[in-house]
């Protein structure tokens, strides 16, 4: 077992909202100080339903949104919470990247595969134009994109495609964690299948740890090693995949499973008082439009 | 409020920042002799700090009273007062016809896209960019030199009469902002129509002029409110050209006519209040709107 | 206060990529743009006459070969005076709409970026601004200042940031939240990099938009300026200007001079809104 | 026997963005009994919702339609507008995927639901009172009095999709279109109102017609299962014999594609290629382009549905699949890479 690339400590984050008979103290806390670590070349699951803090949580590591209280450690240094100099920035870009949902929205669309990528290489690397040109190619060739696509605007591109090069963009900063935000849900099960086993691949070639943040057990089984289940901002199960599947303990995570549809499997009725479970009441956090200031 | 507020100051502020001694701007262009301007500073207390002359002038202005012009020699409120029935008619005049003409066009374009909706959208494109001094002249042209239906200029006595004069002013006020509501008529009804609750209506078998009434229109009152409320807003600032076209003796004719003499004290108070109609007239809309959409109602509050 | 455009407002989330391909009356209304632009820099080598040149002997004279307008009531070839009018009357404008969509971008954007209190301070900024119309700002500062271009020009800039500044912002916020943007940010990219590189490129059709469709208004607005006699001062030929010199001639029949003025700078504002409008619709068309 | 829903040979053409018209719909025929459940599955851009966008006549402007849709005998695209809002107000209901944009926004819950049982016009206003409670209740909604003075932004979109089942069904209808009704809900939510919709429909013994991109979550709550790619139906099985030795060889993909509790495997296997949209089809299969076992035959010639034990499909080399397959599910094209 080797020394984890990613630790998360305590991490809490409250959102303030607008005072109302459901929130009478003006906070919503999407994460409740929850702690958990991602071994050097493994892959997590962070599994949870709309609501559950996953994706806060991920924002909270790549340094998109600042953590009200608690650590996040890559190769067991803090990040600091506070405003980045553009040097640490570019310094955690380095460690850290991140895939997200949409591929429609993931790529700027008047920027050419090629110089997206280019551009990331110049970001980081002392390279000349031949050598990222080679670098380029590598990096299209490992998720299995051509020349041809490497010429090409995002809109020329299908779905799947895009994801590709959202993939490619993180990888060429040589992470040491990427995290993937339901980074294959948004695409149809014949392309997802290919995607999933692009990261396979990719981790087989590179030691890449994966944080991997998804509602989809079924995806989980197929591409992690350990998980953690969470709802309402709290853990609520953690263990290897094998186990925390085939032996879940926490009742959320068996109803979880019971209700991915499979072969004969026969939807149930589980609240006969008709109100929705808890974890839906929740009021969700504002669609926040307040970002990082300009430096 | 706040709007109102800044408004205020910027207005009063707007003669300390260009160079120069804001006494000599109120004189109003005339040669100024020592003596004079140091009376015009003493009336407007000009020596005060700023804040404390533009409080004085802020208060007399909320009661009605601000100050004496220097170029009519008589109290401002009294300038204003005789002018303002004559600006509020034309102004409401011309506000019915947008209103009526404008929201009916762009309804009827949207709802048979197919005929009216063409020839609407090309009349309307074209409307759009006739400004009001020229209709006033194709006006005047036509129906009063001309055809001899109207009179050209005055502003007439009586109610019948004045209405019959300030016809012509009127459409030619209206006559722009009619395409504009009809426009942004045509683009919210035929945003709703599109929509995906209206295609719910449709497959649960709702009559049309049902889901006309009840979804399309309901829902597309509320943009059309506000630019109905921004377009009366929008008039109060019009009237100076239609009035100046039309030779009629209001407010608007007044503002310009003090602006080109410089006389400072007018200008001020009429922009104040014309803001102060704008505002006002935006409240109520917002008010509309927050009993129109449910989800409104928060956001209104500010 | 309810956000709102002077021209009904292109969907602004569509507008995020270039490629334009025209339809008929975006076509026509193009050309008539260039040919106007033409005729305000060549106005001196392409005018018969001299635009100020007074003839008391050719007054009120119809169309002839000499003069294909006629004269006005001084005399003066209403061709050359429109031609030559061309250049203050869509100078003015340009100069109006440049200061506005250049700061009405940077507050915008950064608006959009920085969000929070800054954000909300420059919305509340704007509502004032547009408190203002356009025209009564105009007036103000001819009271303050003077007459002349500079003072209505000066104010119109100012009160036209927030047509430019509301529409921006909100479609600059949206792409702001959009994951390409956190994927640059992630990597490392520095804001003003974002901002410069990714985000203005994206906006950029949306900001020729509404400039061409606020270069018609402008136009409007300060040809109503000096029809007021508070803008160009005689005897610099200005379309507004010449509208307001022909009025006294209407009632004697003669229409000539405010009629063909008039008519010109309708055919521009209109020129200028259907091309806004057809560039719109280009953009959106190719979003895919 | 005749069916209570029957598509015939349906094609449909739209007006593309530039000139011209573009098939989304090549050739759809699918019959639903009474009291039947039928699944339409696909993946995005494969026509299943312009399907029920047919059926219902919401296609879009300018739309193009050839071929025959039947209900109870009757032809919907030869209905006058009268009887057109007839049937949609008694006869058919419908759930769309997406609750928060199918409602309109500024009625309330009450407003939305009595809309449309008022349309009926048998009911007297008790009467219709009487019955949106007891269907309230039904889809899980407790505090009804509550519920129905909010507005739509007020509720879960979980409980708004159970307040859109609750208005299809207050007309009583015979036919139930569900157009992806859960997709755009956790998977938690999705069981409950999956569940609730089956409950409800075998109750009534309504006829439904499901349209899902998930083929499990079809086979639960349909017995026959209608697989479209690409504007066409590529096969219709019995839902316990999908991915059988019979199958298609894009159904076999799609099963073999999809990760599955329970079963993990090194790789998984995949369908080359992207799925292509309909206007992109030739003269050939639609899915010649991805098929693994693809033959000179399936480019040029389109195949007609053949009937197999359990239901029909589309392609060629029926036999051939059948006589190479010994186990199910998995169709050994991914294998031989």
């Amino acid at each position: 077992m080797s020394n984890p690339v990613l630790e998360v400590r305590d991490l809490r984050k409250v959102y303030p909202v607008a005072v109302t008979d459901d929130c009478p103290d003006g906070e919503f806390t999407a994460l409740h100080g929850e702690s958990f670590t991602l071994a050097s070349g493994g892959s997590l699951a962070v599994v949870g339903e709309s609501g559950s803090g996953k994706t806060t949580c991920a924002r909270l590591i790549v340094g998109l949104e600042r953590a009200t209280s608690g650590a996040v450690l890559i190769d067991g240094v803090e990040q600091i919470r506070t405003r980045a100099s553009s040097a640490r920035r570019r310094q955690r870009g380095r460690q850290v990247q991140i895939v997200f949902q949409d591929p429609y929205s993931s790529l700027d669309p008047r920027q050419r595969v090629r110089d997206c990528l280019n551009e990331v290489l110049k970001l980081h690397f002392d390279m000349d134009a031949r050598e990222r040109a080679r670098r380029v190619g590598e990096l299209l060739d490992q998720v299995g994109l051509d020349e041809r696509q490497a010429g090409a605007l995002p809109r020329a591109l299908s779905g799947g495609q895009r994801q590709r090069v959202a993939i490619a963009r993180a990888l060429a900063a040589e992470p040491k964690v990427l995290i993937l935000d339901e980074a294959v849900a948004a695409l149809d099960v014949s392309i997802q299948a290919q995607v999933l086993n692009v990261l396979a691949d990719i981790r087989d070639a590179t030691g890449v740890a994966y944080l991997f943040i998804t509602h989809d057990l079924a995806v989980v089984q197929q591409i992690c090693d350990d998980v953690v289940v969470m709802r309402s901002g709290r853990i609520v199960e953690r263990g290897t995949v094998a186990s925390v599947l085939e032996r879940p303990t926490h009742p959320y995570t068996q109803r979880l499973l019971a209700s991915v549809p499979r072969p004969g499997w026969t939807p149930r009725r589980r609240t006969t008082t008709g109100e929705p479970p808890a974890s839906n009441g929740h009021p969700l956090p504002p669609e926040s439009e307040t970002k990082e200031p300009l430096p | 409020m706040t709007t109102l507020g800044v408004a205020s100051v910027v207005i009063y502020g707007a003669m300390f920042i260009v160079p120069g001694d804001p006494a000599t701007l109120l004189v109003g262009g005339s040669k100024p002799n020592p003596e004079a301007l140091a009376a015009v500073r003493r009336q407007f207390h000009l020596d005060d700090p700023f804040w404390q002359s533009y409080l004085r002038w802020l208060s007399g202005a909320v009661r009605g009273d601000f100050g004496v012009s220097l170029v009519y020699r008589s109290p401002v409120s009294d300038l204003i007062a005789s002018r303002a029935l004559t600006t509020i008619l034309l102004v409401a005049y011309a506000a019915i016809v947008i209103v009526i003409a404008g929201v009916g066009l762009g309804v009827l374009a949207a709802w048979k896209e197919k005929r009216a909706g063409v020839v609407i959208t090309m009349a309307t494109t074209v409307m759009m960019g006739a400004p009001t001094f020229v209709m006033a002249v194709i006006f005047v042209a036509v129906f009063a030199t001309g055809l001899g239906w109207f009179p050209v200029f005055g502003a007439g006595s009586g109610l019948t009469d004045r209405l019959w004069h300030l016809t012509l002013p009127a459409f030619a006020l209206a006559f722009s902002w009619i395409a504009y509501v009809a426009q942004v008529t045509r683009a919210a009804v035929r945003d709703e129509i599109r929509s995906e609750h209206v295609d719910t209506a449709h497959a649960r078998g709702v009559p049309e002029r049902l889901i006309l009434r009840r979804h399309v229109l309901r829902n597309a009152s509320g943009p059309i409110l506000t630019v109905s409320g921004l377009t009366v807003a929008g008039l109060f600032a019009g009237t100076a050209v239609a009035e100046q076209a039309f030779g009629i003796n209001g407010i608007g004719a007044l503002l310009v006519e003090s602006a080109a003499k410089q006389d400072l004290a007018i200008v001020q108070a009429i922009s104040l209040v014309l803001v102060a109609a704008f505002v006002v007239v935006n409240m109520l809309v917002d008010l509309c709107n927050a009993l129109l959409d449910p989800r409104a109602a928060g956001r209104a509050a500010r | 206060m309810s956000v709102l455009q002077v021209a009904p407002k292109p969907d602004s989330r569509e507008i995020t990529s270039w490629g334009a391909r025209f339809d008929g009356p975006t076509t026509v209304a193009c050309v008539i743009v260039v040919v106007f632009t033409l005729a305000a820099v060549f106005a001196p080598v392409i005018a018969p006459y001299d635009p100020t040149q007074v003839d008391p002997s050719a007054v009120y004279q119809g169309p002839s070969v000499a003069h294909l307008l006629g004269t006005d009531n001084t005399g003066r070839d209403i061709l050359s005076r429109l031609l030559h009018g061309a250049r203050s009357s869509l100078l003015g404008p340009a100069i109006v709409v440049l200061i506005a969509a250049v700061v009405g971008t940077v507050i915008a954007v950064s608006a959009a970026w920085i969000g929070g209190r800054f954000d909300a301070f420059v919305s509340r900024a704007l509502d004032v601004i547009f408190a203002f119309p356009g025209l009564i700002l105009a007036i103000v500062a001819v009271a303050v200042i003077g007459p002349g271009l500079l003072a209505p020009a000066a104010a119109l800039s100012i009160s036209y940031i927030p047509y430019i500044a509301r529409v921006l912002r909100t479609a600059a916020i949206r792409q702001r939240n959009l994951p390409y943007i956190a994927a640059l940010e992630v990597q490392g990219f520095g804001a003003v990099a974002i901002c410069v590189r990714h985000l203005v490129p994206n906006l950029l059709p949306l900001l020729i938009v509404q400039a061409t469709v606020s270069y018609g208004y402008a136009l409007l607005d300060l040809s109503a300026i000096s029809f007021l006699g508070l803008g160009t001062q005689p005897p610099t030929p200005e379309w507004g200007l010449m509208v307001a010199n022909g009025q006294s001639s209407i009632i004697a029949g003669h229409v000539e001079q405010s009629l063909y003025a008039g008519l010109t700078i309708l055919v521009a504002v209109v020129a200028f809104n259907v091309l806004g409008q057809g560039l719109a619709k280009a953009f959106m068309g190719d979003d895919r | 026997m005749s069916a209570l829903l029957s598509i015939d040979r349906l094609r449909v053409e739209l007006p593309a963005a530039k000139k011209g018209m573009r098939t989304v719909i090549h050739d759809v025929s699918l019959d639903v009994q009474a009291g039947e459940a039928v699944g339409l599955v696909g993946e995005s851009g494969s026509g299943k919702s312009m399907t029920t966008r047919a059926v219902m006549r919401l296609l879009p402007e300018g739309a193009r339609l050839s071929g025959e849709i039947r209900f109870d005998g009757i032809s919907i695209p030869g209905m006058d507008r009268r009887a057109l809002r007839r049937w949609r107000a008694t006869r058919v209901g419908m759930i769309f995927q997406d609750p928060r944009a199918h409602i309109n926004p500024v009625r309330t819950i009450g407003d939305f639901l009595f809309e449309g049982v008022m349309l009926d016009g048998r009911l007297s206003t008790s009467q219709a009172r009487e019955r949106i409670s007891h269907l309230m209740r039904a889809v899980g909604i407790a505090d009804v009095d509550r519920r129905l003075n909010q507005y739509p932004h007020e509720l879960s979109g979980g409980l708004l999709q159970r307040v859109m089942i609750a208005a299809a069904l207050t007309t009583e209808p015979e036919l139930l279109l569900a157009d992806e009704p859960t997709t755009a809900l956790d998977v938690t939510t999705q069981e409950e109102v999956i569940a609730i919709i089956d409950e409800l429909r075998r109750e009534r013994g309504l006829a439904m017609l499901f349209i899902t991109h998930d083929l499990d979550l079809a086979a639960a709550v349909c017995g026959r299962i209608a697989v479209m790619y690409a504007g066409s139906i590529v096969e219709e099985q019995k839902a316990d014999a999908l991915g059988l030795a019979t199958s298609h060889p894009y159904t076999k993909g799609l099963l073999a594609a999809r990760p599955e509790l329970g079963r993990r495997e090194r790789r998984l296997q995949t369908i080359e290629g992207r799925p292509i949209s309909a206007f992109e089809v030739g003269d050939g299969c639609a899915f010649a382009t991805r098929c693994p076992r693809v033959r000179d035959r399936c480019r040029q010639e389109r195949p007609a549905p053949t009937q197999v034990p359990g239901g029909r499909v589309a392609c060629h080399f029926i036999d051939f699949i059948d006589a190479a397959a010994g186990s199910p599910a998995v169709g050994s094209g991914g294998g031989t890479r």
